[in-house]
C-alpha cells in the first residue's frame, strides 16, 4: 500500500492505482476539513456575536 | 479544582496526543497483527538435527528410511536401493507414523475389568501381566490340558513366530494357527505338484505376458511395492516391447484397469477358464514339449504298478473343457478363450498367476492347481520370468526341543482346527475352521488363546461365529501393538512395541523369487510401556520352568535374533538386509521332490497319504462348480468382497491418511458403497447413492449403492477392510465388515475356505 | 502479485515441473499419503466429503463412460500445476487475483507459492484455479494426542481460514539449497531436489525436475512424449500453461484432459 | 425526548408502536448475529461453502447488494452532476439505502473471509492487479463517501440542528456535496465495474471469462450498466415499501417516474449489450477452449432456463414495462417491474459467481450443486433486518423526504 | 490532527454552551485561571500518556527472562580454535546447528574446569543429569520463516555479527525479552521500542570499532530481510524465506 511496505513495486500499475486511491482519499479529507473549518469559523463568529 | 466535563475532554485530548506520539498504539497494532498471523494454538513443530535411519516395514517387507528430526520420527520413506522396493513405498507404510504415535496404541499391559468387549481396562505392571499368563498356563499344563492352548499368528516365518511355535511344542500343544491367505493353498499346490515345502514365487519383473486369475496385483498381492514396480517394468520401453497384462476378474479393479486386456468372467469360474485355456494349448500343441514330456507326470494317460489305467491331464482337459463348454461356465466367448490361450502360449515368457485380490483368502485348491498347470504347460517353472518357490536366506537352526511327557502328549493331540488330521492330511492350518469346531463342541476346546500380529476377531470369516467362539475361550491374550478387535475382546493385552521400536527379522516378502532377509530395528525410542513379544514369550517360558524353560536357553530376544542370524549378523546389521541376488532356482532335473520326481499333473501324494481316491479326477486339476451359499430364489445376486489398494483389510487397521484417500464413491460418512452395475440397479430400481439393505444368508447391513459400469451385471462388490469396531473414531464404526456377511465354504480336498462370494439381495430402505 | 521476482539478469533459473506417466500410475494413492505426511496436512475423523477435504495431491479416478465390459478406468494424480500462464494471460491464474500478495510465481524456480500467514482466506484464488488444486482450511487443524510428534518442522502447519496447496515440496528445495551452498555450489543437482510424491511413487510414474534442463529426465520425457504425441497437459486450451505434463498411450485419456465430451459423445466422468 | 427528535411538521406513529416494530425486527437480526458469531467462532465449516464453491451466497449477495446500492451513486450522479433537480426529493433516501447496502457488503465480506482479523492485508499488502483489491478499495472509499453524504442528514435532526456547529457543518457539507458526489460516482463506476471483473478475469473459468478493453473485461462495463439500471428500481421499491409501512405518500410520483424511465432505458441498453456479449461468448470464446456453450448449461439446476429467465423474464419484461409510459404509471406494474429487475440483478450476480464455479472445467470433474445453509442465509439476511431498523429510525427522526410535509399536511 | 482536535474542542464547548443555556449561569472564575486550565490539563494528559507509552508500556509488553546459565562468549572464544563455528556449526546436510546441544558443552565440561559458579551450575543441573539446557533463542523467527544460515554465511559470506551483533564478545548473557502478545523475541522487533533502528546490514558498513559497540542486533523483521535482499540483488520471492 505504501512504498515502504515489502510488497510495493515501483511500476506503472502501482503508480496509477495507488495514485488514484490517494487522490480520492486526499480529496475526501480535504472536503471534510474544508467543511469542518468553515463550520468552525461560522460558529466562532456567531458565538462572538452572541457574547457581544 | 473540580474536573468537569470540559476539563476531562482537555485532559483526554492531551492523553490522546501523547499516546499517539508514543510507540504504544503502533507497536500494539503491529503485535496484534503478528498475533493474528501466528495463532498460539497452531502447533509449531520443533526443529532439530535431521537424521535418516533405515529399517524394514513389517507391513509390506519394504525397506524404509525414517527421517527423524531430533528424536522424533517425521516421515517414512522408501529406502533407495532396497531390493524389494528401491525407494518406492506402499500407501499403508507411508502412513505408519500415524499408528506409531496414534492414540490407538495400547499404552501398556492392560487387564480387562468388567465384561469382555466393554472396553474397560486396568493398567497393570508387566510383572503382574506375565504372572497372570504364567499362572494360567501352568495350571492348564498341570491339569494335562496343555493341548487346549492355541496361538494365532499372522505368519509362521521369522524368529518371533518360530518362538511361539517352539513354545507350543515345548509346552505341549499342536495348535499353532496362521491366519488365512492364498499361501495356504499355494503351499499345498506347490507341495503336491512340485513336492516343494514352500510358498510360490514369481519372477514378475522378467515376465512378458502375465495372465492373472483375479489377482489384485496392484491392490497388494504379494509384496505391494514390488509388484507395482514390476508393472512399471511391463509399461516401460517401446510400445512393442512392453509386456502384456491380462486380468480375469468379474470387476474392473485397479489391476483390471491397468491391464491391457480385461476379461470379466462369472465369479468363481477361474478354474474352468484355466482348464479351457489348457484345452486350447494342448489341442493346438502349443505347450512346452520338452518340459511336459520329460519333466511332468500324469499329462498323458498312464498305468500304475497294479496295472490300473489312469487318465491323464491331457485327456481330461480335452474331453471336458472345450472352449464352448468353458464359455458356458465362464460367460466368456469361445473365440476369446481360443485367442487368449493362443496369445498366452505363444508369448515370450508367459506366466499365469493365481490368488484372489490381495491374497488374503485361501481359495480352491483345484483352481490353484489348474492355473499352475498352465505354467507347467508353457514350461516356465523355475525359469526366468517364470514360477519358482519362495526361497529363504539360510539361518542357524535352533537346538531341538527336549519334550517331556506332557509336551509329547499335548503336541500329539489332534489340532483344534482339524488340519493335518486324517481328513485333511496335507493342510497345515485351517484358520477359518476353528471357530465352527469350537462352537460345535460342548466342552471347552480352547482354554487359552494367544494372539500375535493377527486380528482373527476381525479377519476371520463369519463374524458372528467368531464372536461366539471367542466367548467360549476363557482366556484370551493379545500381544497387539494397536487396540484392534482381538485386543479389544481379550482378557489381557501385552503390547508389543511398534515395529519402528523393536528388533526383528523380516523374511523374504511373499512372492519374491530372490532370498532376502531384512532387519527390523528400533529406530524410535519406545513411546509406550511395551515389551517385545519375543522377550515376553521367553519370560513366560522361563517362569513356567522345566522343559518349557529349558527350550529357551537365550537370555533375551536380541540374543535369539543374533544367534539365529549367526555369521551373517554383521552384514545384516550394517546393510540392513541380506540379499542372495545370485540365487537361481534348481534346474528341472532336480527341482521336483514329488514321488515321481517330476512335476505332477496327477497328484500321487493323495494315495500315498492314505486318502481314499475313487476317481482319477480327484487327483487332477479340474473344475468343481462351487455354488455360493444361499438360495438363488431368495438371494438373486452374487456378492463378492473386493480388496482396495487404499484400504488395509488385514490385521492392521487403515491409518487415517489412508482412510482419507478412499474415494467418495467408496465411503460416505459412516456408510460404505457397494458397486452395482447400472443394469442390475435398473432391475431393482436402485439409483446412485441409494440407501439399501444388503442381505446375505449370514447377515445384513445397510449400504449405499454406487453405480459402476465396471462390475458384471448380477454381481455386486463390497470393499473389505471396513466395519472396524475397535481402534477409534478415525476407523471404527465406518462401513461394515464383509466377514459378517460371509460364511465359510470348505474346499473338499484341503478343508481351507474356498469362499469367494455369497448370494445376496438388495432391498431399498 | 510479485511476478517481478526472479527477473534478475545473470541468475541461473529453473523451471521445475513434473511428468506423470498415466500408463504406470496404478492409483495406489501412495503419493497422496506421502504428500500428507511430508506437508503436515491435517485430517479429520470423517474425510468422506471430498469437497471439504484437504488434498494437495489428489488422484482422480476417471472412466471412459462406456458400458460393461468396455469400461475403462484411468487414474490421474493431480498436484498443483504451477501454471506459468502465457500469451495474453501472462500470469498464473491464481496469483494475479490474490488481493494480498499471499501467493507469487517465482520465475527463478517456476514454483507458485502460498504464504499462510499472509492469506486472509478470501478464496478468490480457489475460484481462479480450474484444477481444484487449492484447498481451504475449513477447520482449525488439530492432531490426535501424541500425533503432533510426527509433524515436520520444514513445513509450517496452517491455521483455519487460509488457503493452501501443493508447493512442489519447495522446502526440499530449500534443504537442497542449504546443502549446495554449504558445499560451495550454486547449481542444484537433479537428485538433490525431488518432491515427496515423486519419491514415494512405487510405480515410478512421477518424474520431477527442471523442464528447461536437457539433462533432466523430465525434459527428455516431455520431448519424447511430444514426439510420440502421448504427452499432454490438463486444460491446455485455457492457456494456463501448466508445468505438469501427463503421458498416456490411451486415446480417451488424452482427450479427457482437455475436451468436455468423451468418445461416444457421452461425458467422460469421474468414477 | 422522542417527540422532540421527530422532524417538525410531520406525523409519526406512537413511540410504543415504534418500539414494538423495532423489537420485531430485532429477532431475525439477532439470529443473524448468532450466525456471525458461529461462523467466526467455529470457522467456516459451519456453512455449506466448500472447495468447489469457495464463493457462495455471501459473494453473490455482495455483488447483488452493491448493484442494488448502485441507486445511491446513480441518483447522486443524476442529481448533482446531470442536475436533474426533481431528484433532490429522493436522493436522501437513496443515500440511506446506499449506506446500508455498502455496510452490508462490507459486513458480509467480514464473515466470508477465513481470517477476518487479517482483513486489513487487502489494503496493507495490496496487489494492485487483483480485481478484489480494486473492489475493496473502492467499496471502502465509497462507503466513506456515503457516510459523508449521510452525515448532513443526521446533523439536520431537529435536536442536533439546534447546535451551531453541526448546523453549519451540515450546511457546508451540502454545499460540497456535488464534489463529494462526484468522487463517489467516480469510485462507483470503478467498483461496479471491477465487481464485474472479479469473475471475468478468471481465465481458468471459461464460463465467466471475457476478453475486454485494456485491463477491464467486457463484463466490467456490463456490471456498471446493470447496476445503474437496477439501482433506481431498488430505490423506487424501497421507497414504495416505506410508504406502505408509513401509510402515506412520501415522494411525488413524477420523481419516481423519472427514475423508472431512466432505469428502463439503461436496462434496455444493458440487455442489448448483454445479449451481444452472451452470443459472442457462446460462438467464439467458449468453443475456443473446447467447450460448446451448451456444455455450460448441462448440469441442473443450471440449465438453459437460467439464461432465459435472467435475460427474458427478469430482463426484457421489466424493461418493456419501464419503457412504456402507460405501463410505468400503473403502480402495480411498476412495482412488478422493479421487483423483476432487482431479482434479475441478483440472478445475474449469482450466475456470475456461483454458476461460474458450478460448471465443471476439467472433463472428469463431477458436478456438485450448492445451496446455502442457515448460517449463510441468516447472516446475509441480517443486513436486511438491520437496514429496516436503520431506515425506520432514519425515517422517524431525520428529514429524509423533503416532500413529506407537502404531501401530508398536518 | 489539529483540525480534529479543534473540532472536538468546539463540539465540547458547544455542548458546554448549551448546558449553560439550560442551567443557571455559573459564577465566573478569575480570567487568568481559566486561561491556564486547558493548557495544564492538556499538558498533564500529554505527559502522563507519553510516560505510559514510552516507559511503562515497554515494560508490560515484554517479559524478561534470564538464560539458564550466564554464559560468557568471550571466554569461550579464546578457548576455541574455529571461532563461532566451533560450537555453532553447519551440519553435513547444510543445516545450521544453532545453539549447541548439551553434548557439545559436555565435551569440555564433563567435569568442572574451573571454579566458576555458573560452570558448577552447568555440571550439576544439566551435565550430570543429562538434561538439555533450556537456552532461550534471541533470534528465533516465527514458524512460517525459513532462514538458511548456509545461504548467508557460506554463499553471501556475511559475518555472524552482521545480524547477531557482537554477541561473540560478550561476557554475560543479556536478558531475553519475550513479547507477551506474540511470543516473539524482542530482537525481532528490534530494541528500539519505536520500531526504528539501524538495519542489520547497515552494520556491515560500519568500521570495526563502531560495530564492537553494538552488543545486540538491530531488527529482524521481514522488511529488513527484504530490503537487504533487494539491495544485494537476491530474490525476494515468497518461497525463498517462507515455508
Amino acid at each position: 500500500m505504501f512504498p515502504f511496505i515489502f510488497d510495493w513495486v515501483s511500476d506503472a500499475s502501482h503508480f496509477v492505482f495507488m495514485g488514484t486511491l490517494y487522490a480520492v482519499m486526499g480529496l475526501l479529507v480535504i472536503a471534510l476539513h474544508y467543511c469542518g473549518i468553515r463550520a468552525f469559523f461560522d460558529w466562532l463568529c456567531k458565538k462572538g456575536q452572541h457574547e457581544h | 479544582m473540580k474536573l468537569d466535563r470540559r476539563g476531562f475532554i482537555q485532559f483526554s485530548l492531551g492523553a490522546g496526543a501523547g499516546i499517539t506520539l508514543s510507540p504504544l498504539p503502533w507497536k500494539l497494532t503491529d503485535d496484534f497483527s503478528i498475533w493474528t498471523q501466528n495463532w498460539p494454538w497452531t502447533p509449531v513443530p520443533r526443529t532439530g538435527e535431521v537424521t535418516h535411519v533405515n529399517t524394514v516395514s513389517k507391513h509390506c517387507g519394504s525397506g524404509i528410511t525414517l527421517r527423524k528430526v531430533g528424536d522424533r520420527a517425521t516421515k517414512i520413506e522408501g529406502r533407495k536401493g532396497y531390493p524389494v522396493n528401491d525407494g518406492g513405498i506402499s500407501i499403508q507404510t507411508a502412513a505408519d507414523l500415524q499408528l506409531l504415535y496414534g492414540p490407538w496404541r495400547v499404552p501398556g499391559p492392560l487387564r480387562r475389568v468388567g465384561k469382555r468387549g466393554s472396553g474397560h481396562w486396568e493398567n497393570i505392571s508387566w510383572e503382574k501381566a506375565i504372572g497372570d499368563v504364567v499362572q494360567k498356563l501352568s495350571d492348564l499344563r498341570r491339569k494335562g490340558k496343555s493341548h487346549t492352548v492355541a496361538c494365532i499368528l499372522g505368519s509362521d516365518r521369522g524368529t518371533v513366530p518360530q518362538l511361539f511355535s517352539r513354545f507350543l511344542k515345548a509346552y505341549g500343544s499342536p495348535n499353532f494357527i496362521r491366519t488365512a491367505s492364498c499361501d495356504d493353498t499355494y503351499e499345498l499346490a506347490m507341495s503336491l505338484m512340485q513336492g516343494a515345502a514352500a510358498s510360490v514365487a514369481y519372477d514378475l519383473e522378467h515376465a512378458k505376458y502375465i495372465l492373472s486369475f483375479g489377482c489384485g496385483l496392484i491392490e497388494g498381492w504379494g509384496s505391494t511395492v514390488r509388484v507395482i514396480k514390476a508393472h512399471s517394468i511391463w509399461r516401460s520401453g517401446n510400445l512393442k516391447e512392453r509386456a502384456t497384462l491380462v486380468q480375469i476378474e468379474p470387476r474392473l479393479s485397479n489391476t483390471a484397469a491397468k491391464a491391457d486386456q480385461w476379461y470379466p468372467i462369472n465369479p468363481g469360474t477361474e478354474g474352468a477358464l484355466a482348464l479351457g485355456l489348457a484345452h486350447v494349448i494342448i489341442k493346438k500343441s502349443l505347450y512346452h514339449t520338452d518340459f511336459v514330456e520329460n519333466h511332468t507326470f500324469g499329462f498323458e494317460d498312464w498305468t500304475d504298478d497294479s496295472g490300473r489305467r489312469h487318465i491323464g491331464f491331457k485327456r481330461l482337459v480335452l474331453k471336458k473343457y472345450s472352449p464352448n463348454a468353458v464359455s458356458r461356465i465362464t460367460g466368456l466367448s469361445a473365440k476369446k478363450i481360443v485367442r487368449l490361450a493362443t496369445a498366452f502360449a505363444k508369448a515370450d515368457r508367459p506366466i499365469a498367476v493365481w490368488g484372489r485380490g490381495k491374497g488374503t483368502t485361501s481359495g480352491s485348491l483345484y483352481e490353484c492347481m489348474a492355473v499352475h498347470a498352465l505354467n507347467a504347460l508353457v514350461g516356465n517353472i523355475n525359469k526366468i520370468g517364470g514360477v519358482s518357490t519362495l526361497p529363504e536366506v539360510a539361518t542357524e537352526t535352533w537346538p531341538k526341543v527336549d519334550q517331556d511327557h506332557i509336551a509329547r502328549t499335548g503336541s500329539g493331540m489332534p489340532r483344534i482346527d482339524g488340519a493335518g488330521g486324517s481328513r485333511y492330511p496335507f493342510t497345515r492350518y485351517l484358520p477359518e475352521r476353528w471357530p465352527q469346531i469350537v462352537n460345535g463342541h460342548k466342552a471347552c476346546l480352547i482354554e487359552a488363546l494367544l494372539v500375535h500380529e493377527a486380528d482373527p476377531y476381525y479377519t476371520t470369516l463369519d463374524s458372528a461365529a467368531v464372536a461366539r467362539a471367542f466367548d467360549r475361550i476363557p482366556f484370551v491374550v493379545s500381544f497387539s501393538t494397536l487396540m484392534d478387535e482381538t485386543a479389544y475382546h481379550a482378557d489381557l493385552i501385552l503390547p508389543n512395541p511398534h515395529y519402528l521400536e523393536r528388533w526383528e527379522d523380516a523374511p523374504t516378502p511373499t512372492g519374491l523369487q530372490v532370498p532376502i532377509l531384512g532387519l527390523v530395528r528400533p529406530v524410535v525410542s519406545p513411546q509406550f510401556d511395551t515389551r517385545h513379544a519375543g522377550d515376553v514369550i521367553l519370560t513366560i517360558a522361563k517362569r513356567l520352568g522345566g522343559v518349557v524353560g529349558d527350550a529357551f536357553p537365550w537370555e533375551d530376544y536380541e540374543t535369539v535374533l543374533k544367534e539365529t542370524i549367526g555369521d551373517k549378523w554383521d552384514t545384516l546389521e550394517e546393510a540392513g538386509y541380506i540379499e542372495e541376488a545370485d540365487y537361481t532356482p534348481p534346474v528341472w532335473e532336480n527341482a521336483f521332490a514329488t514321488a515321481s520326481g517330476k512335476f505332477e499333473f496327477y497328484i500321487t501324494a493323495f494315495e500315498q497319504a492314505g486318502m481314499k481316491i475313487n476317481k482319477d479326477l480327484q487327483c487332477l486339476p479340474h473344475y468343481e462348480p462351487a455354488q455360493p451359499e444361499g438360495n438363488p430364489a431368495t438371494y438373486p445376486l452374487i456378492l463378492i468382497p473386493v480388496e482396495l489398494t487404499r484400504l488395509a483389510n488385514g490385521a492392521v487397521g487403515n491409518p487415517p491418511f489412508c482412510m482419507k484417500t478412499l474415494e467418495e464413491t467408496e465411503l460416505k460418512k459412516n456408510d460404505l458403497f457397494i458397486e452395482v452395475n447400472p443394469k442390475t440397479a435398473a432391475k431393482y430400481r436402485l439409483s446412485e447413492g441409494q440407501d439399501t439393505m444388503l442381505e446375505t444368508p449370514r447377515g445384513k447391513a445397510r449400504v449405499l449403492v454406487h453405480l459402476f459400469e465396471g462390475i458384471m451385471p448380477g454381481v455386486i462388490a463390497i470393499p473389505k477392510g471396513l466395519g472396524h469396531t475397535a481402534y477409534d473414531d478415525y476407523l471404527a464404526g465406518k462401513g461394515v465388515n464383509t466377514n459378517s456377511l460371509m460364511g465359510v465354504t470348505e474346499d473338499p480336498i484341503s478343508g481351507l475356505s474356498a469362499t469367494w462370494g455369497i448370494r445376496a439381495k438388495l432391498t431399498r430402505v | 502479485m510479485k511476478e517481478e521476482h526472479g527477473h534478475r539478469p545473470g541468475k541461473k533459473t529453473y523451471k521445475y515441473g513434473m511428468v506423470i506417466d498415466l500408463d504406470k500410475c496404478t492409483g495406489c494413492g501412495a503419493c497422496m499419503v506421502a504428500c500428507m505426511a511430508e506437508n503436515n496436512i491435517s485430517f479429520r475423523k470423517d474425510e468422506t466429503n471430498k469437497l471439504v477435504s484437504n488434498f494437495w495431491m489428489r488422484v482422480y479416478k476417471i472412466t471412459n463412460g462406456r458400458s460393461f465390459p468396455d469400461t475403462d478406468v484411468c487414474y490421474i494424480p493431480r498436484p498443483c500445476m504451477h501454471c506459468e500462464g502465457h500469451g495474453h494471460h501472462h500470469h498464473t491464474p491464481c496469483v494475479s487475483v490474490c488481493p494480498a500478495c499471499a501467493t507469487d510465481y517465482d520465475h527463478e524456480t517456476g514454483i507458485v507459492s502460498q504464504i499462510y500467514t499472509r492469506c486472509f482466506g478470501c478464496r478468490y484464488c480457489m475460484a481462479a484455479c480450474p484444477y481444484h488444486a487449492r484447498v481451504f482450511n475449513w477447520w482449525d487443524p488439530s492432531w490426535p494426542k501424541g500425533m503432533e510428534k510426527y509433524l515436520s518442522p520444514d513445513v509450517s502447519p496452517r491455521m483455519r481460514g487460509v488457503v493452501e496447496k501443493c508447493t512442489f515440496c519447495h522446502h526440499r528445495l530449500q534443504r537442497a539449497r542449504n546443502k549446495t551452498y554449504s558445499e560451495g555450489r550454486r547449481e542444484i543437482r537433479e537428485d538433490e531436489y525431488q518432491t515427496a510424491c515423486t519419491q514415494a511413487c512405487p510405480a515410478g510414474a512421477i518424474t520431477f525436475g527442471d523442464l528447461k534442463n536437457p539433462e533432466h529426465k523430465v525434459h527428455k520425457l516431455v520431448e519424447e512424449g511430444k514426439k510420440k504425441k502421448i504427452a499432454f497437459r490438463l486444460l491446455e486450451k485455457l492457456g494456463t500453461n501448466p508445468k505438469v505434463y501427463y503421458v498416456s498411450t490411451k486415446d480417451w485419456v488424452q482427450k479427457a484432459a482437455d475436451v468436455y465430451l468423451g468418445e461416444e459423445g457421452k461425458p467422460v466422468t469421474h468414477a | 425526548m422522542d417527540s422532540a427528535l421527530i422532524p417538525k411538521g410531520v406525523k409519526r406513529c406512537p413511540f410504543g408502536l415504534f418500539l414494538v416494530w423495532i423489537g420485531i425486527l430485532q429477532i431475525p437480526f439477532l439470529i443473524g448475529v448468532i450466525a456471525y458469531l458461529v461462523c467466526w467462532g467455529l470457522a467456516l465449516n459451519q456453512t455449506y461453502l466448500n472447495n468447489n464453491y469457495p464463493f457462495g451466497l455471501w459473494i453473490a449477495a455482495d455483488l447483488g447488494i452493491i448493484a442494488l446500492g448502485g441507486g445511491a451513486f446513480f441518483t447522486a450522479f443524476l442529481r448533482y452532476i446531470i442536475k436533474i433537480d426533481e431528484l433532490k426529493n429522493i436522493v436522501n433516501f437513496a443515500t440511506v439505502i446506499g449506506v446500508m447496502c455498502y455496510a452490508a457488503a462490507l459486513g458480509i465480506l467480514a464473515v466470508d473471509i477465513g481470517q477476518p482479523l487479517r482483513g486489513w492485508h487487502i489494503f496493507w499488502h495490496a496487489n494492485v492487479h487483483s480485481m478484489l483489491t480494486e473492489v475493496a478499495f473502492c467499496i471502502s472509499c465509497y462507503f466513506t463517501v456515503l457516510l459523508i453524504e449521510y452525515l448532513p442528514l443526521v446533523l439536520e435532526n431537529r435536536e442536533i440542528n439546534k447546535f451551531g456547529f453541526p448546523r453549519s457543518f451540515a450546511h457546508h457539507l451540502h454545499e460540497a456535496m456535488p464534489a463529494i458526489a462526484a468522487i463517489g460516482v467516480f469510485l462507483s463506476f470503478f467498483h461496479q465495474g471491477s465487481l464485474g471483473g472479479v469473475p471475468s478475469v478468471l481465465y481458468g473459468r471459461p464460463f465467466a471469462y471475457r476478453e475486454g478493453f485494456l485491463v477491464w473485461p467486457w463484463t466490467f462495463f456490463l456490471f456498471i450498466l446493470s447496476a445503474m439500471a437496477c439501482g433506481p428500481c431498488f430505490t423506487i421499491l424501497i421507497t414504495r415499501i416505506t410508504e406502505t409501512f408509513a401509510k402515506k405518500q412520501l415522494v411525488k410520483r413524477n420523481v419516481i417516474d423519472i427514475l423508472a424511465k431512466i432505469s428502463g432505458w439503461l436496462l434496455g441498453g444493458y440487455l442489448v449489450l448483454k445479449i451481444i456479449d452472451t452470443i459472442s461468448w457462446g460462438v467464439s470464446l467458449a468453443p475456443s477452449v473446447g467447450a460448446p456453450a451448451g456444455s455450460f448449461y448441462a448440469n441442473q439446476p443450471y440449465g438453459w432456463w437460467v439464461l432465459i429467465t435472467e435475460v427474458g423474464i427478469l430482463g426484457i419484461i421489466p424493461c418493456i414495462i419501464l419503457l412504456s409510459t402507460r405501463a410505468r404509471q400503473n403502480q402495480p406494474l411498476l412495482i412488478l417491474a422493479c421487483l423483476l429487475n432487482c431479482a434479475g440483478i441478483f440472478m445475474n450476480r449469482w450466475i456470475m459467481s456461483v454458476q461460474t464455479l458450478a460448471v465443471p472445467v476439467m472433463s472428469f470433474d463431477k458436478f456438485f450443486s450448492y445451496h446455502p445453509n442457515w448460517a449463510e442465509w441468516a447472516s446475509t439476511l441480517m443486513w436486511v433486518w438491520l437496514s429496516a431498523i436503520v431506515i425506520s429510525i432514519s425515517y422517524r427522526y431525520l428529514p429524509i423526504f423533503p416532500q413529506e410535509k407537502e404531501l401530508n399536511p398536518l | 490532527m489539529s483540525t480534529t482536535e479543534e473540532k472536538e474542542k468546539t463540539v465540547a464547548e458547544g455542548e458546554q454552551e448549551t448546558a449553560e443555556h439550560a442551567a443557571a449561569p455559573e459564577q465566573l472564575e478569575p480570567v487568568t485561571w481559566r486561561f491556564l486550565i486547558p493548557i495544564v490539563l492538556f499538558g498533564v494528559g500529554f505527559v502522563v500518556s507519553l510516560f505510559i507509552g514510552w516507559v511503562i508500556f515497554p515494560k508490560i509488553i515484554y517479559c524478561e527472562k534470564h538464560q539458564p546459565i550466564d554464559f560468557s562468549h568471550s571466554v569461550h572464544q579464546e578457548a576455541v580454535d574455529e571461532g563461532c563455528e566451533s560450537c555453532h556449526f553447519f551440519r553435513e546436510d547444510g543445516s545450521f546447528s544453532g545453539i549447541p546441544k548439551l553434548e557439545n558443552c559436555a565435551e569440555c565440561h564433563e567435569e568442572a574446569m574451573g571454579e566458576n559458579p555458573e560452570e558448577a551450575k552447568l555440571i550439576e543441573k544439566y551435565v550430570e543429569p543429562g538434561k538439555e539446557i533450556p537456552w532461550l533463542t534471541y533470534a528465533s523467527q516465527p514458524d512460517c520463516v525459513f532462514f538458511s544460515h548456509a545461504a548467508h554465511i557460506k554463499m553471501a559470506e556475511l559475518e555472524c555479527a552482521a545480524c547477531h551483533g557482537r554477541i561473540g564478545d560478550s561476557d554475560h548473557t543479556r536478558p531475553y525479552q519475550c513479547n507477551i502478545l506474540t511470543g516473539y523475541s524482542r530482537d525481532i522487533w528490534g530494541w528500539n521500542i519505536a520500531g526504528m533502528g539501524k538495519n542489520a546490514w547497515d552494520w556491515m558498513k560500519m568500521d570495526d570499532s563502531a560495530r564492537m559497540k553494538m552488543d545486540r542486533p538491530a531488527r529482524m523483521k521481514m522488511d529488513d530481510c527484504g530490503d537487504c535482499h533487494e539491495k544485494r540483488g537476491t530474490s525476494n520471492a515468497c518461497f525463498v524465506c517462507h515455508k
